[in-house]
Formats: C-alpha cells, structure tokens, sequence
C-alpha cells in the first residue's frame, strides 16, 4: 500500500527482526554467543530472544571461540542453523581453525555429502579508544577463503535482508556488523524478505567516476556523493558492495565502462585487503575501460591507536573520498561550489563516536 | 561376555587388521597416493567401543580413522576407492585416507588437523540433546590430541551441557615420534577430563572385552542422561606414524619395548581367550579369514577399476 | 603479621581504591575515552599477590589491569595520562585503560584480549628458567579466561617443564553480565589446575592477609623450583563490568548480593582488624587519604597537562 | 678465491646451517616444534641440532599451537629469539589470535617499548595426496597484517640468508617454505650471510614481459624463461618476489617500465592473494606503463582435493606461463619453435610429486 507510512527500524533492531523471524519459521535456527541473553543483548541485536524462544535456542557461551564454532559446525552437520556472534571480530582470530580449516572446506571435501549451514556474526569496533585489538577490518582474511560467503550490509533494510539470507543460506557465511551501523535507521519491511548475497546495491547514480565502498564506507560514501552533486554537480556512482565473498566485480565493471575511474572505499588497511582484490579483478576483466589508476581510500597500514588525539585523522571520511574524486577529475578547486563542499563536510561531532549522544564506554 | 558377542568382536578386530596389512601390502604400488595412518595393534579400542553403538548413534574421527570407520560399518569398497583417488570413494577422491566418511552408518567424518573433529563432536551431541534424540556420538583421538586447547573448549562446554558424548582418547604414548612425557607433565589424561566434571574411566585398549565393558558402561550413561563421558584407553602403535612399514631403524624405540608392544596384540590375546569357550576356533577364524580375503579382494579389485576423476570433477561443490 | 606489613598492604589497597574512585569520578568528563574497567572491591589480590615480590619478578595483566598495575610499583602518573591518551602516557597514548606497561617494574604488559597474556607469562617463566635466573612470572586472569583453551596449552607447558610462573586466577563470579554457572559446569576451577600436575590452592579474595600467605608460599615454591603454581582467589567486582557506574539497574544481581558484596570490602574489613593491633589507626588512615589526594591530584595535572599526541605520532614504531 | 669450487647444498640443508650458524652466534636463539628434535628432524631442516645444542635450546613441542605461538612471544619479550616450526602452515591457522593480536601489535601498542624477535617457520605442502587441509598456501594472510614480515625464499641461497635475516630481525617474521622447495640445490657459501628481508631478486632478465613470482612459482617461472628465450627467442623478467611483507613494488615496476606487461604467478588461491595486492599496487602507481591488462596465475579458488588424478592440472606449470605470455604477446603459435617449447616442457615424472625417486608418503 503506496500511501501507508514506510515503517523505519535501526540496523540493530532490523538485525534483531530477522533473527526472530527466521527463528519463528524454522525451528532449528539457535543463538548463540558472549552476551546474546544479558542485558545488553550485543547492542539490542538480540533483545527479547531468550525470553521468547528460552534456554533451550538462545544461549550464551563461555569464552571459547574456536571450540565453540568447532561446536557450532557439528550442530550445522546435524540439522541445527547456529548463529554464532562475536562481540569483536578480533575474537574471531582464536576461532581460524575451525572457520578454515572445516567450516569452509567441509562439504567441498567431503564430495557434496554434507554442509555448515551456520552464521557467524562478527562486529566491527572503532572509536571510543578501542584500540589495536578491537578495532580491526578483517573481513579480508575471510574472504580469501574458498567455502566462505562473507557479507557486510550498510543499511538496516539489507541488514535485516542478508541476515534472512545468511540464515538460510546453506554454508557458513560470516555476517560483518560495522558498530557504527547499528545506530542507522532506514525503511525496513516488517515482512520476512531475503537480499541477495553477492550483489552490489547502487547508493547513488552519476557519470563522473565510480566509488565502490564497504560497509560503513558506503556511508561516507554516499554523504560525498550527495555533498558533491549539490555543491559541485559532480554526480558518482556509489557502489554498495555488501558483501566480500562473492565479490560483485561484475556491478562495479559495469559502472567503470561509464565512468573510466574507479575508487574503492574500504574500513580496513591498505595493504592485503578486498580493496586491493577488487582493483586486481577489475583491471584484470576491464583494463581497456579504466582512463586513469584506480584508487584506494583506506586507514593507514599501522594497528588503530587508542588515543583520540591520535585517530584524528586516521579514518577516511566523505572529505578523503570528495578531495579523492577532485584530484582524479581535476577539478578546479578555486569555486565557490568547493568552499561550500568543504564548509558542507565538516566534521559534525567527535570523530571518535558515532554520535554526538555517545557518552562512552563501549 | 557370550561366544556371539566374542566372536563378532574378534571378526571385526581381525578383518580390520587384514584390511590394513592389505593397505601397507599394496602402498609400495602407489596406486594409493595419499598419507595413510595405520591402526595396527589398536584395533581393540574401535572394535570394542563402536560393538556399543547404535548404527544411528554417531562417531567422529581423526587421522587415523580406518579402523573406527570399519568397526562403525563403514563401507569398505567405499574406503579403498577413496584410497585409490576414485570417483567411487566415500569422498569422490577429495579426502583420501585421512577424511572418510559414510553418514549411513554414523561415521560423521575423520580430519586429519589434530582436534578438529572434538568440538564438531560435542556439537553433534547438543544437537541431539536439543531436539531430544537419545542419540550418542562418539570422538575417537589420540593422546596428542589431548594437548589441543579446544579440547579442553569442548569438554566443559558438554559437561556444562551434560551433552550425550563420549570422548574415547587412544594413548599410544606417542605424537608420531614424539613420547607423551616430553609433551605432557606426569599426570593421567583421564584424570584431567573428570577434573572439568566428566565422568572419566582409562582401561586397556588391547583387551578388546575390558573395552568394550567399559565404553558399554559409558554409552549408557551417555544416552542415560548422565552427560559426557571420557575414556582413556592405552595402547600401541605398530608401524610407523604414517605409512606401511615398521620402523626400527628410527630408534626411537627399543627392540625391546616393540617385541613387548607386539606381545600384546589385542588379536593374538584374544583368541587364545576364545579358545578356551569355543573348541572349534581354528576352523571358525580359518572361516573368517577366508571371507575376509575375499571381501578385501573384492574391494581392492572394485577400487582399482572404479572410475578415475578429472581435474574437472575438482571444480564443482565447493558451496552447497 | 607485623603492623609494618599490614600499614603497606592497607596502604596499597587504599591507594588503588581511590585511583579507581578518582576515574570513576572524572569519566563523565570525556576526556578518558576509552573502555575502561575498574577493579573495586578486588584490590586484596592485585596488593596480596603483588606485595611478595621483587621488583625484578614479572607479572602480566589483562583488561581488568589498574590494580595490577599500581600493587606492581606501576607509575601512577604514566598510567592516568595514558588514560587521558597523552604523549606521556606509559603507551604514549596508543594503548588506552586496557594496555598497560611498566617495565621498570616489571609489569610487562596488560592487554584485553582474554587469555593473550597467558602464555605470554609462560615463555618470560620458560627464558627466566632457560638463563637460571631465580625470576618469578605472575599471571592475573578472570574465571572467564579460564574457559579459553589456550590456558590450558599454557598450563600444560608450564607443568611439563616446572616453570617459575604463577596463575592468579581472580573469581569474581562473572564474564560480563554472565554467571559462572552459565558458562562452567559445576566444578571448581583450581582443581582443574591441579589435575595438570600443578600446585594449586584457592582462598578468600577479600582477606588480603590470606592471599598475601598463600601466595608467598606460592611464589616461594616458583622461585625454589617447584614448578608452576595456581592460585584461584575469591571476589566480587562492585561496578558495571565495563565503565564507571554501578549497574543495579540492569538487574542481572539482586541487591541483596550486591549488599553482601559490598559488605566484604577488603579494605573496609581490613581497617577494623588493623585497629585491633594498630590503636592510632584512624590517624594513620588520615594521613594516607591525604598523601594519596594529592598524588592522584597531581597525576590527573600531569595528565591533563600532558602533551597531545597527533596523527603523525600514530604512524610510527610499527617494526623494532 | 674464484677457483675454488662452490659449495652446493640443498635448501633444506641451507636452513638447517642458517639455524646452527645463528645458535652459534647467539645463545639466545632457541628453537622449538613438533618434530625439531625427533629422526625426521622436519624434512632435515633441523638435522643435529639438539645432539649439538641439547635440551635447553632445542625443543618438541605439544600439540598446542596457539599456546605454544604465545609462550614463544613471551620468550621474545624477555630476551630470547625462539624459531618455532610449525610442518604445515594449515596448523598455524590455530596460532592466529597471537601472531595477529599480540605478535604483530605488541610493539606498536606499547608504544616500541618491547619488541617480540621470534621466527614462525611454516611449511606449505603440496602433492602426494596432501589434501585439503594439508596444502593451503595462507602466505597472504599473514602479509595483510601491520607488525609482520612475510617471507619465502626460493633458492638454498636466499633460504639461508633470510633465515639469517630473520632470526636477526627484531619483529615477528613468518619464514614460509614450500615443500616442494627442500629439495632444490645451489651455491650456498658457507660463510655466516644475510640476505635482505623486502627485496625481489632477478632471476631472469628479458623485456619482452614481467613476470613477479613467489615461493617455487619462482622456479617453474625461471624454467618457462629459459625454454622460452631458447626455443622462441622470447626474453623475460623473471622477479623472485621473496618476501610477501614487505612487498617489493619498486622492482616490479622498475621492469613493467620496460615490459609494459605483468604477470603474477603465486602458489595461493586465485581471489583474496598476494597476487592481487601485487596486481593493484603496480596498477595504482604505474598504470601509464602497463600496456596491457595485468594477469595472475594461480591455483584455481578450490581447496585442493587429495586424488592424484583431480590434481593433474591444477597446479599451474612452466607451460601455463609459457602459454600466458604467448597470449599477452600475441605470438604466432604456428612455429618450430613453438613446437619445440611445447615438447621441452613436457612434464617430467609425476606431476604429484617433486622429484622421480620420491615413493611417499609425505
Ligand atoms: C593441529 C595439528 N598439529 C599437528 C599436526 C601433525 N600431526 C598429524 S598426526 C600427529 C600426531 C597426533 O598424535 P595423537 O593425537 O596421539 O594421535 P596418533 O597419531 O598417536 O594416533 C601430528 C602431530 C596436525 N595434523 N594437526
Ligand atoms: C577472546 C575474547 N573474548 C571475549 C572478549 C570480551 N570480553 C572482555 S572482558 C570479558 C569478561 C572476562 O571475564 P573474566 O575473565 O572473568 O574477567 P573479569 O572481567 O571478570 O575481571 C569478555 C568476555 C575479549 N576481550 N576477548
Ligand atoms: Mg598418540
Ligand atoms: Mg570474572
């Protein structure tokens, strides 16, 4: 119904939907994680679970990651649909093995016979001083995994949608949570719908260059996009990737054979990321398309330090990608229309908290 | 224990020991070419836990799984094929012998990265235990294994859980050439697991009958609700860690400790035991031999002749 | 013990108490942005187990650190400017509440990953033994690190080759918001030490004159070469796991357990006992609460009035 | 003395003398592993050892990987220089959370305080029916993260020079050895050598093409260079990459500057490489000298099965390379000379083992 009033839900909350939801269509959906029933419920991901669905589907867990995914697998081989949920990504790390080494390659070597239908949710940390080990962008180490699916939606809608899709997706897929999207509110369908796993979403439509950005990037993204085209006309393509495996290398070629430059906007480092792979396909398939290098705005490759002092700076924002686009296109910066840019993007609030309510800690 | 339940405990002991001596007799051809971790003189603890189970009631394996795969039913035509990189092997060729499995008798699979399976294991049991199957699932490893921290992950999630499982630990004193007491202090492994609050029995794993009382004890408490169990069994390992041979001139143990593993063999031992309630056991084990050969000829003939993959075959279900 | 010792320990929990008070206090003013999780109420076994050793003796800490830290001889000063992130902070800035560093003192590291100092604390007790020195390593760690497999690795090592180290477990009963019961099975965590042949003894975490002997005898038998020593101390954490407040409004704890907890106050307690031996105790206390304003005074002024680091700053000393 | 005949070993035995060698000069330097002192000593690499240093400086190890990583950065903290080996880098996997949380930050974190000098040595095994989880070729991942060195040498020469390097370099350094590489014989001086950490060596000069190669797709580059200039009179740059991280650009583009053409041949999966950073650090600062799209050659992005029969052909070899380079260039095929390569690289013995007298198993 066109005129009904488009009902609007955090990412957090549309998280939260999908998994009850999927829980309430599928009996063998279980939760599980460090927090999933306290009272904090992973940042209202997971509230009112326990209450509703009771010890016996959502649980929390002792701290042992790699043991308890090596559990969640032998559930998935045996009917159940574990989510498992890391309150960092960086905890992630002690649970490689498993991931690797049997979620993944479990069903290609064992010929087909049997599969990991499993989620696993790992969460993004930055700001508020989380400091070199809970603030890494890994998603890369999990995308060069042959047997992984590993998705990062932006926006709540996908959020809820991708999770759906996770869900009944039957192989391990890692769920990247960036903690800065939990806040974001967008127009999320009460109805049970999926979204598709591996495909790019356009953010924004232009001709001048094309930006393909991950996850809390497609934020900022978007935002210089916008900031661009009303201060400068400058109209960009702003790719969504939403997930890293599978790579949506086809969307992106198919906005570069208009655009010519490519700019690839990620939350990780530089060096060694799905940044860098997806430059590497897209010159490799559309070298002829390309009229200039293509560009990666990343962080620095130097673990992120605790002091704010220090992080000041040390994310890209809207303004890294807008000066970005300027340098490519060289554009004259003596206009009227860049000082209004640049007055438009100043920073708003602290550059260490999501938002300006934001009293710590995490 | 009666002469039915004797005999077929020795049957499946020895057709797994013929099966391996077949194995190590045919490796030099390199038709089979893949790691191949033997179970010679440890058949006592697969034949003696598995008699226990259910063909619904599941087990995990690791490197050394032919004899817990065979002793489960594993289907052996299945498990040479594999041997052979054939597209009739229980994994199409993909694993070898380090990963066999035949979910139609409950071998849920063997892996060979040490304590991969444990956990999947005990997740197997908490699926049970949630949709109130009184199933029991069973982890077989070594004693090498037992110094991977994930078992220790696992065994106090199942003991927090009270999960149906039942961790079998082989010691063989060995990690391939490396003693237990130059990787581990002097204390008993089974001790460790009852500390986390599992019942926990060590018995010897060359006397098929004392496993088998023993793991038969555990299974039920397991299926019971009684929650985990762990059962440490000692044992030894013949031949090399990986592959078909003896391997003296290693010298990493003495003459004298081998002819004394060997005295032991849980074969040998246990038919003289049988000997004395059953008269006619030479004409039965002759009986049984002969079914054997030619139930491994079979195998081997049906292996060597199974259709051979192609780099083709190699690009396909890596996503379900 | 003598009126000397106890002023010391009384002295050094009071201190840590009102260094946590004073942060707690200023938190609301944002300019300590970073995780921070504070140690009241558990003061008696950072000052108990601190206070027997040398300054040459190393100890490793986790998220949970402060207490650590200062019972160690850490500088005060260095600690709240690397809150405040300055230049001057013992990280320079980069490591925030939950990254400490002393190495004058020998508190090598804090770091929040749970369980990543562990076997860290092992290899400095390993290279100590490996160069003969007479060195003691201390580990502190929470009921839930000990749910982490790599204790156990750590433990293993450790009792394999009787290292110098001592495992300090503090049980304050929760990870987070979560109950022990809800992540452990029923059983007590020291025997688990001690099943892997280590010296292993529990006591009440409040009563420091009870940690400090049990651990002198520990920390005696580790430097004597008696192998790895494990000790599980009692607690209660007064505050929310993470921040400055206190969380009754979550309900996760009924107040009358949080009354009961806050009635075993190790310092509380500890001023009455001292009375008893100590008649100008009162006066003693008076002088200690000024002298320890003033010195958090001037830490926070130090702080405060620290260089600010910059971006430039971040993006160095990434490889020695 | 230039008449004095060189001394050749095999690379295997050049790692065993790098490590002796350095114990000699540092009594800090220990080393520890599954196997370091049994009678297979880890492929020779640790031959004698323990007979001459004994047990306070050579050690096994329990099975106790992650563990055992943080035990040995404990040791590095405090004044040793543990070299811990693990006989499959599919095991370090379990190793992750130190190598990455603590290894690589520690230094940074603490803001350059302490340092953890300590060498993990990681085998990546291929042939013979390894197996899925018995020959990945995770290099990559380690390279992606900020305060770890990444290297694997080719020839017995650089193997004994950077592992001199290594055990010398105050960080964390992932010595990676490829199996299939033990076995390779050359001029290894017996003198106590470094060779750089982060630099590429050329092993083969041409102009007609680039081609950056790692580990032992070093090897069979140089053997497609040779047959190439020999039958086809086609010359090549062949790069010996040699380290992962640091990664050594400028060489790379110093020869794209002649060639205009880039291939990079790596012993990894195809998507998520090392290949692929390559691919697009040149591409982002040299894209004016690439005269063509930049190609990678790699394992297909399947988990290598173990039949013998599935691996016969997925492995690239000289003749892959040989045939890239054709492509690129396009180069008549209907020549002798063409023929005459074809036949020059036919496979010699069994393409699933390194050499013809090996009988298995691994
Ligand atoms: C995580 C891991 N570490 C090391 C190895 C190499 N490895 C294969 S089998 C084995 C010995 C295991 O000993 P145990 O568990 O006692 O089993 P056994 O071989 O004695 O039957 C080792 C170290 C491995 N496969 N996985
Ligand atoms: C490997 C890992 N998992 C989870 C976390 C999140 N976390 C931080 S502190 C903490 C609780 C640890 O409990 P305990 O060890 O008892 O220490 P306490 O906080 O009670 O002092 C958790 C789960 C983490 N930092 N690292
Ligand atoms: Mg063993
Ligand atoms: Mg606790």
């Amino acid at each position: 119904m066109p005129d009904k009033k488009l009902r609007k839900l955090s990412y957090a909350a549309a998280i939260r939907e999908a998994i009850d939801q999927s829980m309430e269509a599928d009996a063998n959906v279980i939760v599980i994680g460090e927090g999933v029933p306290d009272p904090k419920t992973i940042f209202g991901t997971t509230a009112g679970l326990y209450q509703k669905y009771g010890k016996s589907r959502v649980f929390d867990m002792p701290l042992s990651e790699n043991g308890l995914t090596g559990i969640c697998i032998g559930a998935a081989l045996t009917g159940m649909r574990p989510i498992m949920v890391h309150q960092r990504i960086d905890f992630a790390l002690l649970s490689m093995d498993q991931l690797v080494n049997n979620a993944a390659k479990w069903h290609y070597m064992f010929d087909g016979k049997a599969s990991v239908p499993m989620v696993v949710r790992m969460i993004i940390g930055r700001g508020w001083g989380q400091g070199p080990q809970h603030s890494q962008s890994l998603h890369a180490m999990f995308a060069q995994v042959p047997g992984l699916k590993v998705v990062m939606p932006t926006t709540a809608h996908d959020a809820k949608g991708m999770m759906i899709s996770a869900i009944e997706d039957n192989n391990p897929v890692i769920f990247i949570e960036h903690r800065w999207l939990h806040n974001v509110v967008d127009h999320v369908p009460e109805d049970y719908y999926r979204t598709p796993i591996g495909k790019a979403r356009l953010l924004h439509e232009g001709n001048a260059v094309t930006v393909a950005a991950f996850s809390y990037m497609a934020m900022e993204a978007l935002e210089a996009a916008r900031a661009l085209s009303a201060k400068m006309g400058i109209t960009i393509d702003v790719l969504d990737m939403r997930s890293a495996r599978p790579l949506d290398v086809g969307s992106v070629i198919y906005s570069v054979q208009k655009t010519g430059h490519l700019i690839v906007a990620d939350t990780a480092f530089q060096s060694g990321g799905i940044s860098g792979e997806l430059i590497c396909q897209v010159t490799e398939k559309a070298f002829k398309s390309l009229k200039s290098a293509p560009v990666r705005i990343t962080l620095p490759d130097f673990p992120v330090p605790t002091s704010h002092f220090m992080t000041n700076g040390f994310y890209p924002d809207p303004r890294t990608i807008v000066e970005t686009i300027i340098d490519i296109l060289n554009v004259d910066r003596k206009t009227d229309g860049y000082l209004e840019l640049c007055s438009a993007l100043l920073p708003r609030g602290n550059h260490d908290t999501p938002s300006r309510d934001f009293v710590g800690p995490f | 224990m009666n002469a039915f339940t004797s005999t077929k405990l020795f049957r499946s002991m020895l057709r797994i020991r013929r099966v391996e001596e077949a194995l190590a007799a045919r490796y030099a051809e390199q038709e089979m070419r893949c790691p191949m971790h033997l179970c010679i003189g440890q058949e006592a603890i697969a034949v003696g836990v598995c008699e226990n189970l259910e063909k619904t009631d599941l087990i995990f394996s690791n490197h050394r799984a032919h004899g817990h795969y065979l002793a489960k039913g594993g289907d052996l035509q299945a498990m040479v094929a594999e041997l052979y990189g054939r597209s009739t092997g229980c994994c199409g060729g993909r694993g070898g012998s380090m990963h066999l499995i035949d979910l139609n008798v409950g071998f849920m699979g063997a892996t060979p990265i040490v304590g991969g399976t444990v956990p999947l294991a005990v997740g197997a049991a908490w699926s049970a235990s949630l949709r109130g199957r009184k199933q029991v699932t069973v982890v077989f490893f070594g004693d090498g294994c037992f110094e991977e921290g994930v078992l220790h992950e696992a065994m106090n999630f199942a003991a927090l859980h009270k999960l149906p499982v039942v961790f079998v630990c082989e010691n063989n004193d060995f990690s391939v050439y490396t003693r237990r007491n130059d990787r581990q202090p002097n204390r008993s492994i089974y001790k460790v697991a009852a500390s986390h609050g599992i019942e926990a029995v060590s018995g010897n794993g060359n006397d098929v009958e004392e496993v088998m009382n023993i793991a038969s004890q555990a299974i039920d408490n397991a299926r019971n609700g009684n929650g985990p169990q762990f059962l440490e069994f000692e044992t030894y390992r013949w031949l090399e860690h990986c592959g078909p041979n003896f391997d003296d001139e290693l010298n990493y143990r003495s003459v004298v400790e081998m002819e004394l593993g060997l005295s032991n063999c849980p074969i040998k031992g246990y038919k003289l035991k049988m000997a004395e309630k059953i008269p006619e056991v030479d004409v039965l084990v002759q009986n049984f031999e002969s079914e054997i050969r030619k139930e491994i000829e079979e195998a081997f003939i049906f292996a060597s002749s199974s259709k051979q993959p192609s780099l083709q075959d190699a690009m396909s279900k890596l996503y379900a």
